[in-house]
């Protein structure tokens, strides 16, 4: 599984992306990121404001409790701010 | 094409006229323009918007289709850069067509309220003290809510 | 110039674009432009508008200023053309320049309102059945009253 | 003082413009309305209505109370369809 990352989460992380292979119980978005945080404390840190985080399965936006499962690209990033 | 992301400079006046160009006996065209802001007492020399423009150009669609029906808008555009640019270049353009001018304005306020908390871009101001991120603002997610 | 009364032909792009550069750093640029409608169930082959220019000049300029102060508008245009008209062709253009979106959209929105019942132009449409002039609708009125 | 007449007004009354003279107690638009219907009948015809008839004074608009001593121009037109 692909991760992204935009905007100031990509900058406290240091990367744009990674490749990770979340265990079978790892079910939803939520949970993902408590998987992601328990292995790296720069993204626990960085994650610590659960709303300030956004996320996106294969190019569609999603809420916390949606599905990762079979995904191929999970992103993260903050609020956006275009227009 | 409905939703343009792109890196590429674009110029509103000749958007503007393609798109009237197509308007096929319509009487109204609602345009706003985003321009790069640099306020005189607290100037910037670039903004640089990041972008992820897979998503963008789903979510652009869905919220330019999302217009049309609920407006019946004729047509509607959004062009969207992303990138390095320099105050006063254009960011943004959504243009609407409808035969009243009420729904035309009504369509144009919808695609920049969704656009602004609902695209994925975001934007880093350069200045003297430096580069940072851009908030997002309690407001925009105030003139989305207006439309729920 | 803020006002312009012409019966010559004018191009929407070169002129936002003309708007635009002027734009000095604001962030934000609503624009409507009103062509000759012509529905396909109903067609025109022409819509001539008739003009009081003097009093069409004092008008427009009034409601510029009036929309300058109310909004806070760093800069409003309106370009109104008269004479006859085939569809498809533009006949107004307003364009209000702003910090913030909300204000450019509300301005603009206001110029058409008050225009179209207070500025001096009477519209002839001619069409398989002849000629007729357009009756002012109550519509526009209620539009008007709004910002009052 | 010269009268100027638009659109349909000016299509009913066959002219865009004329000379005309009012007596001096004729102070108002309204005043200067029923004189020139006194006197002509197209015109009065065609000002039956009178919420239908707008009035200028030298270029500004007016209501039908506004004052007309010492106008240079004075025009009729039924109600604005501009935009």
């Amino acid at each position: 599984m692909k991760i992204l990352y935009f905007a100031w989460l990509r900058e406290r992380l240091n990367r744009a992306e990674e490749e990770v292979s979340p265990p079978d119980e790892i079910g939803t978005i939520a949970q993902l990121i408590d998987w992601l945080a328990s292995r790296d404390e720069a993204f626990a840190h960085a994650t610590q404001k659960r709303a300030l985080i956004k996320a996106a399965v294969d190019a569609k936006l999603v809420g916390h409790d949606a599905p990762v499962r079979g995904a191929s690209t999970v992103a993260f990033f903050p609020p956006m701010t275009g227009g | 094409m409905a939703v343009r992301v792109t890196t590429e400079a674009f110029d509103p006046g000749a958007e503007l006229n393609a798109f009237l160009e197509a308007s096929n006996g319509a009487g109204a065209a609602a345009t706003f323009t985003g321009v790069v802001r640099s306020d005189p007492q607290d100037p910037i020399s670039a903004l640089t918007l990041e972008c992820y423009p897979e998503l963008a150009v789903n979510q652009l669609t869905a919220i330019v289709e999302q217009a049309r029906h609920r407006f019946s808008l004729l047509a509607a555009t959004i062009i969207h850069r992303y990138g390095t640019l320099a105050p006063g270049e254009p960011i943004v353009q959504v243009m609407t067509l409808s035969p009243h001018r009420q729904a035309a304005f009504e369509g144009a306020e919808f695609l920049m309220d969704y656009l602004k908390t609902d695209a994925p871009f975001w934007k880093q101001e350069t200045g003297p003290q430096g580069t940072s991120w851009v908030q997002a603002k309690s407001e925009d997610d105030k003139a989305k809510a207006r439309w729920e």
